[in-house]
């Protein structure tokens, strides 16, 4: 069989991965100490939280949908963990937090396919929601993993390495690992792909909307409970505030590492790439000591010009497209628009 | 009746928590807080207006809290330097301008999606604005920039009067003329708008240079209410924006508009605030009451779809 | 009527187009002359819908020029064959579902007031009502898109390119989703645009309409052109010989079968807004036949059947056992297949590949690691089966099945809908847009799974292979059934009498 | 510090400098880049290498930027904490390489840190109200409801301020009929003032927890045509420079002064004190809590206040 792969659909995947490396190449000579083990182990740590949660909204946005409450899921997860924790130690917090991102995942998907409300108002509102919950549940201040409990292996799991590899890397490692499976190797996965292309297609080919949204956002609910293990434990509180504006990161990860919002398409590498990127991006400018409102126009530029590469590769993937575009005329994107 | 509850499904919400609140408060219903509704509502229904532009279009721009700021500092730092008010706001209106102008480019000439072009933008117009006023306060004493929520042209506060021009302006370019079909077409199918030859990049840019403007005007009216810019302002505020275009029924995918639906979108946000202010319900409180009551919103909106679906139009729905 | 050594109004020369893996057109030279219509054949994938879309501006040539009225033409975008007077109906539509008929008509030509820039919608909608009544067709244009049929959305496609008014009008296969009675209403129209002046450039897989309206015909084969004749000194013969390379066997022939056990049963069954007291059966191994005119509630029956739209009264039985499905994920599990007539709005799944496009539906069918994981070997088997069985021209497995040609999109789509090989098959307009031999060989293979034991519905806008296919045909009018047509009694006669004046033929017994 | 480590002479990264590292809340806030001048000049004072991490309002920022700087080698910690309860991360880490952590204002969260100073934000939010009480009196006004416009829930030194304002102000004999937040944000201040206002338009004076609040209710007092020094006195915290503004110029009633530079000084002595090992002193010893005075603001002693 002659393979087909362009270079078009090599830069889909591997794109900002190809950005991340070249980032990579550059740092030890902007900021010496980079790959010193402290640090590189604390930009793994650092994002692995992140990342977890990207790659469970990887399938909402694949789907054509996005999840906005997992701020508040995060900020939820954290309290009742760290509740459980007081009152059952370690396997309690576990089961409390993958538990109830379930449950929140189960919410959200049952007010979309039972209410018929669009996802981003059921998921803005229950933001609301498990933020004020999470608020309640803190009123007489943030829950806090105790310091007398350093020993307790759950108070680690943020803080271990194993072979010098940060805890937490590994698990987001695990996670887009099975992630990965269940996109590409799967019949669930492979249903979230056709329904986010054309949910009406998708509808006679016998894919039911009500079941994939319920697995897609309980899916989410589940990555923000794993995430919650890695984040608690290395932040060791929480109440409602916890990662405010969460949201927008997680979904700037996911379409920026080459899932388009509209569905369809999704690529978990290149999300893992983007929160490594981001991540890497973050950690120098801070080390450089730039100060924070620059390091942001830093920031911005560097997505205009990830994507700007991105945009400019679409454009000339059509014949004639380079003359064209040197030219000022528009190329037509390939495949049906919708 | 039926036909105006079917096509402004949010009337029907909106009455009910009026309803509600006229019973549970012996203030919701005086002339004061009315008019302080209505305010608040005016203005954020004037960006609302124009995100709707951007939503029907099937794009976002989520960089309009960030021109909020930048607009505020403009503005006042620019009075502060002894420009008169007028020209001041101008300028502001300007920058506003300029940034949906950068949006528009970015993403359509460097073809970079909507959502990363305007993130970046967001994040990049607030550091701007905080590097311009380095933290500090822009601190102003203007009865010209008072005027736009102070001043009463006829008696009516000027957000309201503001609003009710815009609105009056966005419904009949949106719905009347050329502009407005456009920017529905682009939504409802964008290859199709190109091959019919319909100028489509020119349309999404003066979107975006829409939206600029309208963020920055909004910009004006904080800074007016607090007569300072500074570069905290307008965090959020674009989440606030696209929220009452969504619930105003203005499809997120684009196609379809409701520019009533945006003001009363605005109008029902507010409202619920100012009710559970004046219940002096608790913050968390607050926050799960207002989670709760826009899912109610739109779940009485997505029944009555629901019902809808069951007596079925002839033709495939088409596929979005 | 014009001939070959009027002077050119239209030259297109070397011409080529590529795309990657593909030459999609090679040097094709390609000529109209004014007040003609010049057919333009070729297989699915020959570079038909290639070549118009370099006329409409949508791709650009990597070689090779065009000339119009004697100059150089090289449009780059779609507002300059508008300019230049070149209108064209693409093969997929380019409407917008959420804009009323006539917003769509004159998109980006709507006419407006000088003063206060409003839109004259009265004007807007009269033209477009005035356009439609030359079409011959009833459709309110202040509908939205959304609401139409698939012909009706066929017609505003056409009323589109006639609200140009220009030199040229190019149709990439315009009848596909037409019926009878509107396909002659087109053809008329194409006769007095002809009669006017204008020059038609016409594309289709119907060569009776080739041979009833064009004057020149254009055949391509792989991209590469292969002969431009006058239809005169042709015969339809030769021009299938041209396109294939080969002879095809006469048309598909079906003998009489007697039918095994019912399979599906419909019991006074009302749905939607259009279906009322519909009872029908099906037995297994046999073709049955939904005839009637456009919108008499075909695709309402289908999806009816495949739990797409909700029974309000009545009853189905499936072998004998109550069957109420919740939507198609049900009726899928009871070993229904299903093809949508809609390909660009209901079929296709764009963002996805050939093979991903054709496996959806057997999903559970090509998992190998552990019983659980998808096995992409697995999947490439299914995609080699229909490849080949299909003749589906594609660069590969993992090209975008958008990047096919229209009725190589279709082959796919049927391939899906036969994949999981249940008990029933339900097709609407399965061999829409594809060409003479791979109508042949869907032919063949709606007669293998009958073979197998499945019974088959099949719907079709195309009387004569409706008849020459199905073994009892059912006729609806204004969504009830009219009519049941066995043995001798299939006639395009009888059909269209209980169609349209909805008198009742009954040759046998409904009830199973 | 704790004494543990059998740490060198010198200090952690060998050389003889001393490297203090500085975490801080937010460099975008004015208080805040007056609390790094104040820690930075005192540092450089002592010929201490200083480094600055800005933590952005951001927990995960705060935690990471913190623990690299452990990592980078300093030999003293000066933290102002995002969140007080992720302390326990960052001290787990000082403490397993024996640096000392000085927190600087907001709260310790419960963590073993060496010390800690603090503004008497309780006993602000007590001035604030005695203020208030004393000035409705002398407005003439015998109205005895009073509202409370407060931070965001999980700001816990703005509770304190809160809780000092309303036990004061209950004594006092005043009702606070309405306790709002605004979540620190100007924007919201102003609308939840103009809320309280259609509800209780004779409330005698308002307490906001913050000044950027504070500012913006007095301007939603002026809107609605009244005064907010003379009909509703409006009193704000933290003496930010556009307080002191107005009510120079009667546009505000009062502030309460913290004075982050000097904290900043202070935390630089109380880390110098740990790095030499001598025996610090507490005002709260249980809490190891330092404490930096706080004083009102009014008209009458604005301009003697720098
Ligand atoms: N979203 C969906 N729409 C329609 N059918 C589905 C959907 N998800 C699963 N199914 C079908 O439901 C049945 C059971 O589903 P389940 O998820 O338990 O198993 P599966 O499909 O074999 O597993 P997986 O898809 O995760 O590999 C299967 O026949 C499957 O094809
Ligand atoms: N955007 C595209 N990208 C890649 N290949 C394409 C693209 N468009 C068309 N092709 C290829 O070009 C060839 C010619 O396609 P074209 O659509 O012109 O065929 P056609 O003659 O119109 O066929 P049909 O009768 O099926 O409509 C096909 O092999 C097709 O796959
Ligand atoms: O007083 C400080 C306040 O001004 C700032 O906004 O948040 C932290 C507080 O300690
Ligand atoms: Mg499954
Ligand atoms: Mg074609």
């Amino acid at each position: 069989m002659k393979s087909s792969t362009s270079l078009g659909s090599l830069w889909d995947t591997w794109g900002i991965t190809a950005i991340l490396v070249l980032l990579l190449a550059v740092a030890p000579v902007l900021t010496p100490d980079f790959f010193s083990l402290d640090n590189a182990q604390s930009v793994l740590r650092e994002s692995a939280y992140l990342g977890i949660v990207a790659a469970g909204m990887t399938f909402a946005v694949a789907s054509g949908a996005f999840d906005l409450s997992v701020g508040g899921q995060l900020a939820l997860c954290s309290v009742v963990s760290l509740i459980g924790f007081a009152a059952g130690g370690t396997v309690l917090a576990i089961v409390a937090a993958l538990a109830t991102g379930l449950a929140c995942g189960l919410l959200n998907a049952s007010l979309i396919t039972r209410l018929s409300v669009p996802p981003f108002v059921a998921t803005l509102g229950t933001l609301f929601v498990f933020r004020g919950v999470s608020y309640i549940l803190t009123q007489d201040g943030p829950k806090t993993l105790p310091y007398d409990q350093i020993g307790s292996p759950f108070v680690k799991i943020g803080g271990l390495n194993v072979a010098g590899v940060p805890v937490p890397f590994v698990i987001m490692v695990g996670v887009f690992a099975a992630a990965w499976l269940l996109l590409r190797r799967t019949a669930t996965g492979r249903r979230v792909l056709a329904y986010g292309s054309s949910p009406e297609a998708a509808r006679f080919c016998g894919i039911s909307a009500t079941r994939l949204r319920l697995f897609v956002f309980a899916l989410v609910g589940v990555s923000v409970g794993i995430a919650t293990l890695t984040y608690i434990t290395r932040v060791w509180t929480a109440d409602g505030s916890a990662q405010d504006g969460f949201e927008l990161k997680v979904i700037a990860a996911v379409v920026l590492g080459g899932t388009s919002l509209k569905g369809g398409k999704a690529t978990l590498i290149g999300t893992f790439s983007a929160v490594l990127l981001i991540s890497v991006l973050n950690d120098m400018l801070v080390s450089e000591g730039v100060p924070s409102a620059y390091q942001r126009i830093v920031l911005g530029g560097v997505l205009i010009v990830a994507l700007t590469i991105d945009g400019l590769r679409t454009r000339f993937a059509a014949p004639g497209s380079l003359r064209r575009a040197l030219s000022g005329g528009r190329t037509p994107q390939p495949g049906p628009a919708r | 009746m039926t036909a105006v509850l079917r096509r402004l499904p949010l009337l029907l919400p909106l009455l009910g928590t009026v309803v509600v609140l006229a019973v549970a408060t012996d203030s919701f219903l005086t002339g004061a807080n009315i008019e302080n509704v209505l305010v608040a509502a005016a203005i954020v229904a004037v960006p609302g207006l124009a995100m709707t532009f951007c939503l029907a279009m099937g794009e976002f721009d989520l960089s309009i809290g960030s021109t909020v700021s930048l607009a505020g500092v403009v503005c006042c730092s620019a009075i502060i330097a002894g420009q008169p008010a007028p020209v001041a706001m101008g300028i502001a209106l300007a920058v506003g301008a300029a940034i949906g102008l950068a949006n528009g480019m970015v993403i359509t000439k460097l073809g970079v999606t909507p959502f990363i072009a305007t993130l970046a933008t967001l994040v990049i117009v607030r550091g701007l604005s905080l590097a311009y006023s380095d933290g500090h306060d822009r601190i102003v004493s203007s009865a010209a920039l008072k005027y736009l929520v102070g001043g009463r042209p006829l008696g009516v506060p000027m957000p309201i009067v503001l609003a009710v021009v815009a609105t009056a302006a966005g419904w009949w370019a949106m719905n009347r003329t050329r502009f407005g079909r456009w920017v529905c077409a682009i939504g409802s199918n964008r290859e199709a708008a190109r091959v019919s030859g319909l100028p489509v990049d020119r349309v999404r840019i003066a979107v975006y240079v829409l939206v600029g403007v309208a963020g920055a005007g909004w910009g004006l009216l904080i800074s007016s209410q607090l007569q300072k810019g500074n570069g905290q302002l307008g965090m959020g505020f674009e989440l606030d924006a696209i929220t009452v275009v969504v619930i105003g029924g203005t499809a997120l995918l684009g196609g379809r508009a409701s520019i009533v639906g945006t003001v009363l979108g605005a109008v029902l946000i507010e409202t619920i605030r100012n009710g559970l202010n004046l219940l002096n319900t608790p913050p968390a409180y607050q926050r799960i009451s207002v989670g709760l009551l826009l899912i109610a919103a739109l779940a009485i909106k997505g029944i009555r779809r629901a019902e809808a679906r069951t007596m079925p139009v002839p033709a495939p729905e088409a596929a979005r | 009527m014009a001939d070959s050594s009027t002077p050119a109004l239209l030259r297109v020369d070397g011409l080529t187009v590529e795309f990657p893996g593909v030459r999609a057109l090679d040097g094709v030279h390609f000529d109209v002359v004014p007040g003609e219509v010049h057919a333009l054949v070729g297989e699915n994938g020959a570079g038909k819908s290639t070549l118009l879309k370099v006329l409409g501006g949508l791709h650009q040539p990597s070689t090779g020029t065009i000339g119009l009225a004697e100059r150089p033409y090289r449009p780059r975008r779609p507002a300059d064959a508008t300019h230049a007077g070149i209108a064209v109906i693409y093969q997929e539509f380019n409407l917008y579902p959420d804009l009323t008929v006539a917003e769509n008509v004159f998109s980006g030509r709507e006419p407006f007031h000088r003063f206060h820039r409003g839109i004259r919608y009265p004007e807007l909608n009269r033209r477009a009502a005035e356009l439609f009544a030359t079409l011959g067709v009833r459709i309110d244009p202040t509908a939205p898109v959304s609401s139409l049929t698939v012909s009706e959305q066929q017609l505003v496609e056409i009323a589109k390119a006639l609200s140009v008014d220009g030199r040229i009008i190019v149709m990439d296969e315009p009848t596909a989703a037409l019926s009878a009675d509107e396909v002659t209403r087109l053809l008329d129209v194409v006769r007095r645009l002809r009669a006017e002046g204008r020059s038609v450039v016409y594309v289709s897989h119907r060569l009776d309409e080739v041979f009833a309206v064009a004057d020149r015909v254009t055949v391509l084969r792989d991209g590469r052109h292969v002969r431009t004749t006058a239809l005169a000194d042709t015969s339809p013969d030769e021009l299938v010989r041209l396109m294939v390379g080969r002879d095809v066997s006469a048309m598909f022939h079906r003998d009489d079968v007697a039918g095994g056990d019912v399979v599906l049963e419909l019991d006074q069954v009302s749905a939607g807004r259009q279906l009322h007291d519909v009872s029908i059966v099906v037995r297994a191994g046999e073709i049955v036949g939904i005839g009637g005119v456009a919108g008499a509630g075909q695709p309402e029956l289908s999806q009816v059947i495949f739990g797409a739209l909700p029974l309000k009264t009545g009853r189905m039985l499936l072998s004998g056992t109550d069957y109420r499905p919740q939507g198609p994920h049900d009726a899928m599990r009871a070993g229904i297949g299903f093809l949508h007539e809609d390909r660009k709005a209901a079929g296709i799944l764009p963002d996805l590949s050939v093979r991903h496009n054709l496996t959806i539906s057997v999903l559970d069918r090509v998992r190998g690691l552990f019983g659980r994981l998808l096995s992409p070997a697995g999947e490439l088997g299914v995609f080699d089966t229909f490849r080949k069985r299909l003749a589906i021209r594609t660069t590969g497995p993992d090209q975008l099945i958008g990047q096919l040609s229209g009725g190589n999109q279709q082959k796919v789509l049927f391939g899906r809908a036969l994949a999981p090989g249940g008990r029933l098959l339900i097709l609407n307009e399965p061999t829409r847009g594809v060409d003479i031999g791979a109508k042949v060989e869907i032919h063949h293979l709606i007669n293998e799974i009958t073979a197998d034991g499945a019974g088959v519905v099949m719907i079709s806008s195309d009387l004569p292979e409706l008849l020459g296919i199905s073994d009892r045909v059912y006729v609806l009018a204004a969504g009830r059934i009219v009519g049941h047509l066995t043995g001798d009694d299939r006639t395009e006669e009888n059909v269209m009498r209980c169609a349209t004046t909805g008198q009742r033929v009954f040759s046998a017994a409904v009830a199973g | 510090g704790c004494s543990d480590s059998n740490a060198p002479s010198g200090n952690q990264n060998g050389s003889d400098q001393v490297v203090v590292g500085f975490s801080v809340y937010d460099m975008q806030y004015e208080f805040f880049q007056k609390m790094e001048q104040g820690t930075r000049a005192a540092a450089t004072a002592k010929g201490w290498e200083f480094k600055l991490h800005d933590e952005k309002s951001d927990e995960n920022e705060m935690v990471t930027g913190a623990q690299a700087l452990i990592d980078q080698g300093v030999d003293v910690l000066i933290i102002s904490p995002f969140k007080p309860s992720a302390l326990g991360p960052i001290i787990a880490k000082a403490k397993a390489k024996g640096v000392p952590v000085i927190v600087d204002d907001i709260g310790g969260g419960g963590a073993p840190y060496d010390a800690i100073v603090i503004s008497d934000n309780a006993g602000g939010g007590k001035l604030a109200a005695e203020f208030m009480a004393k000035q409705i009196a002398a407005n003439g006004k015998t109205g005895k409801n009073v509202a409370s416009i407060t931070c965001e829930p999980s700001a816990v030194y703005a509770a304190r301020r809160n809780a000092g304002f309303k036990a004061e102000i209950e004594k006092q004999g005043f009702k606070v009929v309405a306790e709002l937040s605004g979540n620190s944000k100007a924007e919201e201040g102003y609308k939840v003032m103009k809320d309280i206002l259609a509800k209780n338009p004779d409330v005698a004076g308002v307490f906001s927890c913050n000044d950027p609040m504070g500012v913006a209710a007095a301007n939603a007092v002026k809107d609605a045509g009244k005064d907010p020094v003379k009909d509703i006195v409006t009193v704000g915290f933290n003496a930010d420079p556009e307080a002191i503004t107005a009510i120079k110029g009667d546009g505000l009633a009062a502030t309460v002064a913290q004075d982050p530079a000097a904290m900043g000084a202070l935390t630089v002595k109380l880390a110098d004190q740990a790095l030499a090992k001598t025996a610090l002193t507490f005002d709260n010893a249980a809490e190891r809590e330092v404490y930096n005075p706080v004083q009102l603001i009014s008209k009458e002693n604005v301009d003697t206040v720098k």
